[in-house]
């Protein structure tokens, strides 16, 4: 799975983009930042309120429950604010 | 006539308005905005998503131009470093007749602010920078636009 | 920034926004109403009210400005034989956010429409041409804004 | 009292603009287009069906209610059309 940060999240993560296999039990995106916040102490900081997040699985906009399923791509980042 | 561009350039409304004026229609409605000089802000820099902004700017396009009977419309937004009294964003639309452009303009700005993946960070005379926090009242405009 | 202008040559958007753009504010929204090919129509002619008409939209921006909080506000408005494709109207407002400018906008096109004296002739391909009549749809439009 | 025409009420009258001095008892706009109506065949024409038509008394919009008082112009038009 690829992973992509975004603004804040980037920044807090230390990377724009890393690739992790993520275990069989992580089904949902919220079960992904779960298993993410355990990667290291940057990754923590960074997932530490999934309710500050927004999530896109293959450039889609998820939710946290929202099923991986055979996304290729997760990307994680704090609410937009183009415009 | 749809119409996404993401640009590093400085974009001006009226070549964007260019485009949707000799569609045929009689009326077409754009918004521009600008970099506001908020508390010392000297320009902003822009990060988005590159393999998903077009497409999501091209779907609020697409739901436009289901919802209403449009024309044409256009999203042309700018990314990198934007300097205070630059345009950010430009979207417009053409209709036949004007209540489908005036309303699909205010659609496309609300959507675009809470929908497609762009970042604000804001760069003070100082020289410090933060990022932008995402409204609320973002969230409530966008809302009026959900189908009932 | 309030402006008021009767024209007799061609007006663009572009020249009309180039003003509001650099008020300061975050937001420019505009409308720009075109001569449309409506069953043959080549050409119209706006015939107006010389001595009332400036005051009359200048009020209409008197109007939009107690009621929204803008940075200025513009109106141009054809007068004399406008061919199809060619702009007849261009309003325009500025503000800090979005929302005043995008329903002073509306505001002001949906009131022109009504209360300012301008009175239009089509004229046609086969060199006939007739007065065109007030639609009730206009109406409705503009009285959506009555403060109640 | 100067009396100021436009689009089709001007062409059927036939003259843009002309002054008249109305009676007393020409007191509101309605009066004031009824006593215009006898004035000659195309008055009466342009004005058979006032509800058709559209007011100003020195340069401010009227109904055919509003009072004439001591405006120095009336103007007699159709519907606005403009935009």
């Amino acid at each position: 799975m690829k992973l992509l940060y975004f603004a804040s999240v980037r920044e807090t993560v230390g990377v724009s983009s890393e690739e992790f296999a993520f275990p069989q039990d992580v089904r949902s995106v919220a079960e992904a930042i779960d298993w993410l916040s355990g990667q290291s102490d940057e990754h923590a900081v960074a997932f530490h309120d999934p309710s500050k997040l927004r999530f896109a699985l293959d450039q889609n906009m998820a939710t946290a429950g929202t099923l991986i399923g055979d996304a290729n791509e997760l990307a994680i980042f704090p609410p937009v604010t183009g415009g | 006539m749809k119409r996404v561009r993401i640009s590093n350039a400085p974009i001006n409304a009226e070549s964007e308005l260019a485009a949707l004026t000799g569609l045929g229609g009689g009326a077409v409605s754009s918004f521009t905005g600008i970099v506001r000089d908020d508390g010392g802000v000297t320009a902003i820099e822009l990060e988005h998503y590159p393999g998903m902004t077009d497409a999501c700017l091209l779907r609020l396009i697409e739901a436009a131009t289901a919802r209403w009977s449009l024309l044409g419309a256009v999203i042309t937004h700018r990314v990198g470093v934007v300097s205070v009294g630059a345009s950010v964003v430009v979207v417009a639309a053409a209709s036949r007749h004007r209540a489908e452009a005036l309303e699909a303009t205010a659609f496309l700005i609300d959507r675009l602010k809470t929908d497609a993946p762009f970042w604000k960070r804001e760069h003070f005379a100082d020289g410090t920078s933060k990022w932008v926090a995402a409204k609320s009242t973002d969230d409530v405009r966008s809302e009026r636009w959900a189908l009932v």
